[in-house]
């Protein structure tokens, strides 16, 4: 790899393709493109919409459980709505959040590929989103589903809500994903950059296939499961109905068996998009680079094999119970590795304290209480207090919250540049950091507390002597959801009036910066031949579009 | 994928079959194969959740398995089996014959691999209307009057779910090989470029692979 | 040490032989979290603040760890979650093994609600009387969905499945009253299916079974029913609209006909109903009376089965005053046989 | 490009264009696993037939089983395939294997009354008579 400024800077200045934001304006011309950069684009918007939709939900129960009593809206609407919350926030944002969005635009452009290998399915795979959020958003209008985003049967099979077509969206959903991980698997084996052999991918690359991994093997098994819920509600076949001989516990077996390697899919891409900007702004090399890669594998085969620790109470049996316990302890190990590879990645490094390094720092402390808590909610007798309290709502917030949108902010601010070509304003982006940090710690501490005080989850109503820890759970939700929206204002503004960035405005040496930003519609005009290893900093200059050398 | 691949086909490979983000051709039919496999490898998973509930279920119910599946017509099912067997056969020998360049060959493997599909479809077809008249069907709707031991019910649930949702993937394969075949005869596929074939000759497979172990645990147990 | 990490960490009274053992571990794991957490990020501040960057183009070396490194990154937290699982597993296991001198009690949760059968005594619903010191088993079931028995006092929980028997066991080891909390998610009471365990001195205990058992024994000779009462003051049929306001009855069924997500009780007194059993039964005051008692028992086809039982919750007149009011509700309109009412009342329909 | 022969087999020249790369490939393969699957499932079918008992169901997988591999090596040309399609393929085997493992095993080993063996007994909504009566079934 060659890196030349002189040559970064001519293409700069007089760039031989438009870049892939002024390759046709119209709006056809992005529905229909088949550019990946357009398509995680069009993701982006999508999820961002979404969580707001569903944070907003979020806000709505937060205010309601001000109040022990009835208060503000019924038990009903009440049920309805985390049930909404959950299925938007899972389905429609975290899981496509970081491989749809981000993945799509940087991973070709990481591995040095004019596109992902099939491009055409890149797409379907948005509008099977598109079509999946719309029959799961119609059926929540049209009565909606009361079930939890868990789907527990008997309840599911016989609740009076309208829950097939909640059911169908998410089977719908879970299209998309399986097409956008085939997509990722094919597109790393067959479309690296000459010279970029699998131990210089970089660490994003290798926790997205890794996520795609669960995402084909897993996602079947929930389709499955949805359909029989599905054909059961329908045609009363009783595969889950006691009454008929049937196991509700099997239903929660092949639930788990997606959902809880599902987790991985929303927390892996996040680990992912830490490595590479913990690399960027210690401008350092990734401490135990292959530690951090065979980890995500590790995550991705390990994380199938604990599922029945949400199965402790469950009726399952004891001496299975005791398998998953133990297993599930594996899979912490490999998150420790990450962590501890991530600390040392600073270790004589050169830090500089920009917006997404904030984001970074919040992810370590979420990543290691929440994954910490969540090795102690997997072992055996704890569980016993904790299962289905605030105490798991609180940890899972911790890892999907705390962790991947933490990840998933400082990927936005990180890359933002890449994207848009923009600069957003560096001083709000610390104080919304600030603000979201805090209000996410005073969210959901409390939370913690309200488990171990014993207040189950999925509550209306609740004990009086739980209010004051929901009040100050409420009162952090509404920080939380500030700093959201200072977020949108202030990158609303630099989408529109932001001054024009440098071509690799944080001298990061991460493959996807080898183009220009924003790229050109192909990515790049040769592809390039790499050499080295993603991040390395032992030079000064910054890596420019390079020339084949 | 079998449209990405036959999206730009033609019979002596015209500009337009290599995408151009592939460096050649032979990478993207790699990655063609592996799209397709990892698309199998979910049909695959799509499966397993129900011989999983299978197991379960037989797991606690054997007798009531055991005497269901002794009223199920065996000959008919072996015969399905035979059929299905066969129309495999035709679907490798097609892309046999379209990758030596002949084209007329290979559309009649088609035709019949299609006939031979009718033929499972209609055995099928005979059968499930035998249940419906015996009232052998699943959960709440189980009235059969032989066998009324707990259990019954879900093994017919189980069964109709099974061969209901392979059934599904033999009409989804037809249409692929509906499709395939106007392509063939349209002389798309040769020994220059036969993916899309091979990739629908892949799916259909599957679909005979789901049926050699739907056959002898419905049947045989 | 105890009670003050207790308080620290809001974790209720410790009332069962469980919940020391339960709450040592829990200190143990929590702490060892806290203290991972903190080191963690402590080395992160440190390397920030020892490795800020110096000039815009600064160079890093590379640095990869050594392997012995790494091998530290994987032992040192595996050590400590095996210990945690061994630790755990070992209770867990003490937990679901219930002694072979346990005295046994029926737990049936439904939507809403707890019934408690004593083996050899009265049934009661919502309350839970044991006597401490003594080692219970719950053999429970569930008629409707999945629910879970939950007693925080005692670290207890275990789901309820329908169709299932499952197990949990206890000793209660403070006498005092415990709330039962519904764990698993099972409709809209959900929140308020609780419940109460007394947990009596064992003498207490054998007073109160012994005048339950006698108590039984009285109810059986000859307890008045529940439709035996005396007329309260004022309209009944005003009573009756009243009680299925407060006690939630409209939210489900409609007074004017429209099908809601139960029957409607326009003209429901009288009708002939088919169940989904498929039989038929007449709408007279003992079904509509069992309807509110054991909803579950004779559904009518097209409904779901999720209405809560009433049962303990409405007074004897109350129920009587809703069947008169359910009563009251005739539109007329479909009148075939001769008008029963005075010539002069205006008959619609015909 | 070549053409085929007059006989309709594929001439030497089309092998080296052939998009596989050269190797030869005829059709008797094809047919020889025909005719070993039509043997199996006659097989299964007579062995099926006898209800072996303990047996029956191991061996008809086991057959089973060898049919699918047939199909897949042969018929699929997983024997030709790259490493990665195996893998790809082995590893969907491997998963499946897991979740029925796991799940059986659980359902095998569970605490006795929470899987009636052979009879369910109904919740009290399809047998009203349901818990009152304190039977534990074995």
């Amino acid at each position: 790899m060659r890196l030349s400024e002189a040559d970064s800077h001519a293409l700069a200045g007089a760039p031989a393709h438009p870049d892939y934001l002024h390759d046709g304006t119209t709006v056809m011309s992005w529905l229909n493109t088949r550019d990946h950069k357009r398509v995680g684009i069009m993701f982006l918007v999508s999820v961002i919409f979404f969580f707001f939709v569903g944070g907003l939900f979020a806000l709505l129960m937060r205010f309601k459980l001000l109040q022990p009593g009835p208060f503000f809206m019924d038990a009903l609407s009440y049920n309805r709505m985390f049930t909404l919350h959950g299925i938007i926030m899972i389905f429609l944002f975290l899981i496509p959040a970081i491989p749809s969005a981000f993945g799509n635009f940087v991973l070709p452009l990481m591995i040095g590929a004019r596109d992902v290998a099939f491009p055409r399915l890149n797409l379907a795979s948005f509008y099977v989103y598109l079509s999946g959020a719309t029959i799961a958003i119609w059926g929540m209008l049209h009565g909606g589903a009361d079930t939890g985003w868990t789907f527990y049967a008997p309840y599911s099979t016989t609740s009076p809500t309208q829950v097939a077509p909640v059911l169908l969206g998410a089977f719908v959903l879970g299209f998309s994903s399986i097409l956008t991980g085939l997509n990722f698997i094919v597109t790393v084996h067959t479309l690296r950059a000459p010279g970029l052999n699998w131990m210089k991918m970089p660490l994003f690359v290798w926790s997205t296939y890794a996520t795609s991994i669960i995402q084909i093997l897993a996602t079947p098994v929930l389709a499955i499961a949805l359909l029989i819920v599905t054909v059961e509600r329908i045609g009363g076949f009783g595969l889950f109905d006691p009454a008929r001989g049937g196991d509700p516990v099997l239903f929660q077996h092949m639930f788990w068996f997606y959902s809880h390697p599902a987790v991985y899919i929303m927390i892996l891409p996040a680990m992912g998009v830490i490595s590479e900007t913990v690399c960027a702004f210690s401008r350092k090399n990734p401490f135990g680079y292959r530690a951090i890669a065979f980890s995500s594998l590790g995550i991705a085969f390990v994380g199938f094999f604990t599922w029945g620790h949400h199965l402790f109470v469950a009726g399952q049996s004891v001496f299975v119970g005791g398998a998953f316990g133990l297993l599930s302890m594996f899979v912490g190990i490999f998150t420790a590795i990450k962590v501890f590879n991530w600390v040392g990645t600073m270790y004589r490094g050169a830090i500089t304290f920009k917006t997404p390094f904030a984001y970074i720092c919040g992810f370590l402390y979420f990543l290691v209480f929440g994954g910490m808590t969540g090795v102690a909610l997997a072992t055996t007798s704890l569980d016993i207090h904790w299962h289905d309290t605030y105490f798991v709502v609180a940890h899972f917030h911790f890892i999907m919250v705390g962790a991947s949108v933490m990840a998933f902010l400082a990927a936005l601010h990180y890359w933002f540049p890449k994207m848009f070509g923009k600069t957003y304003h560096e001083g709000w982006g610390l104080v919304a950091a600030s603000l979201i940090i805090l209000g996410f710690n005073a969210t959901f501490i409390p939370q913690f507390l309200l488990g171990n005080f014993g207040m189950p989850r999925r509550y209306y109503q609740y004990p009086e002597h739980f209010q004051a820890l929901n009040v100050a759970s409420t009162a952090g939700a509404t920080l939380l959801g500030f700093g959201f929206v200072i977020i949108v204002i202030y990158l609303g503004i630099a989408l529109r009036w932001g001054s024009r960035s440098e071509e690799n405005p944080w001298g990061s040496k991460g493959f996807e910066w080898l183009t220009a930003s924003p790229p050109p519609t192909h990515n790049f005009d040769e592809i390039p031949t790499i050499t080295q290893m993603p991040h390395d900093y032992r030079t000064h200059e910054p890596p420019g579009v390079i020339r084949v050398a | 994928m079998s449209h990405e691949a036959s999206a730009g086909a033609g019979a002596r490979l015209p500009p337009g079959i290599l995408a151009h983000h592939f460096s050649s051709l032979s990478r993207q039919n790699e990655a063609m194969q592996l799209g397709m496999w990892l698309f199998l490898a979910t049909e695959i998973l799509l499966f397993a959740g129900l011989f999983t509930g299978y197991s379960v279920y037989r797991f606690q119910f054997p007798e009531a398995f055991a005497a269901c599946s002794r009223h199920l017509e065996l000959s008919l099912g072996t015969v399905n089996t035979l059929v299905l067997i066969t129309s495999s056969l035709t679907v490798a020998l097609s892309i046999h014959y379209a990758r030596s360049d002949r084209p007329r060959a290979a559309a009649v493997c088609l035709v019949l691999t299609l006939l031979f599909a009718l033929t499972f479809l209609g055995i099928k077809f005979v059968e499930y209307s035998a249940h419906f008249h015996e009232k052998s069907l699943p959960g709440k709707y189980y009235a059969f009057e032989e066998v009324k031991i707990p259990g019954a019910a879900m093994f017919f649930s189980l069964y109709f779910l099974m061969t209901g949702l392979h059934g599904l993937h033999v009409v989804a394969g037809m249409s692929v090989l509906s499709w395939l075949l106007w392509r063939t005869l349209q002389g798309r596929y040769s020994s220059a470029y036969y993916t899309g074939l091979e990739l629908g000759g892949l799916y259909w497979h599957l679909v005979d692979l789901v049926w050699i172990f739907l056959y002898p645990l419905l049947y045989l147990i | 040490m105890n009670e003050l990490l207790r308080r620290l960490l809001f974790l209720p009274d410790q009332a069962s032989s469980f919940a020391r053992d339960f709450d040592q571990l829990h200190y143990f794991v929590i702490l060892t979290t806290f203290v991972m957490s903190t080191a963690v990020g402590l080395t992160a501040i440190f390397f920030f603040i020892r490795y800020r960057r110096r000039s815009e183009t600064q160079t890093t070396p590379h640095i990869e760890p050594p392997a012995w490194m790494e091998a530290l990154f994987v032992v040192v937290p595996l050590t400590f979650f095996v210990a945690w699982f061994f630790l755990g597993y070992r209770e867990f296991v003490r937990q679901n093994t219930p002694p072979i001198d346990t005295m046994d009690v029926y737990v049936m949760g439904k939507q809403w609600m707890w019934k408690f059968a004593y083996p050899d005594g009265p049934n009661s619903i919502n309350v839970l009387r044991v006597p401490a010191g003594q080692n219970v088993r719950l053999l429970m079931t569930s008629r409707d969905v999945i629910h879970s028995f939950y007693v925080p006092e005692f670290r207890v929980k275990m789901d309820v499945l329908p169709g299932r028997y499952t197990e949990l066991w206890f000793n209660a080891t403070t006498p005092g009253r415990y709330q039962i909390l519904c764990a698993e998610y099972c409709g809209a009471g959900h929140s308020i299916m609780r419940g109460e365990v007394i947990a009596l001195k064992p003498q207490e205990y054998e007073d109160w079974a012994a005048s339950q058992r006698r108590g039984l024994a009285d109810r059986q000779d000859g307890q008045p029913t529940a439709l035996d009462f005396t007329p309260p003051l004022g309209n009944l049929v005003e009573q009756g609209k009243r009680v299925a306001a407060d006690q939630g009855c409209l939210k489900c069924h409609t007074t004017d006909g429209t099908r809601h997500i139960g029957p409607t009780w326009l003209d429901l007194y009288g009708r002939r109903e088919r169940l989904t059993d498929g039989s038929v039964v007449l709408v007279d005051e003992a079904y509509l009376t069992e309807s509110m008692m054991d909803p579950a028992l004779r559904i009518v086809e097209g409904f779901q089965p999720v209405m809560p039982s009433f049962q303990g919750k409405l007074a004897g007149p109350e129920t009587a005053a809703l069947v008169e009011f359910i009563k009251s509700l005739q539109s007329d309109a479909v009148r075939t046989g001769p008008s029963e009412g005075p010539a002069y009342a205006p008959i619609r329909g015909r | 490009m070549s053409e085929s022969g007059p006989s309709g087999r594929p001439t030497r020249a089309l092998h080296l264009e052939d998009q596989h790369g050269a190797h030869a490939h005829s059709a008797i393969p094809y047919f020889l696993v025909w005719v070993a699957l039509l043997f199996f499932t006659a097989l299964t079918y007579l062995t099926g037939k006898q209800h072996l008992g303990t047996w029956a169901l191991a061996l008809a997988l086991t057959i089973a089983c060898t049919k699918s591999l047939l199909v897949a090596l042969i018929f699929m040309h997983l024997k030709d395939s790259s490493g990665t399609t195996r893998l790809v393929f082995a590893t969907s085997l491997v998963f499946v294997a897991l979740l029925l493992l796991f799940t059986v095993a659980d359902v095998a080993t569970r605490f006795r009354p929470a899987t009636p063996a052979g009879a369910p007994f109904g919740t009290e909504r399809s047998q009203p008579e349901g818990l009152l009566e304190h039977e534990v079934p074995e």
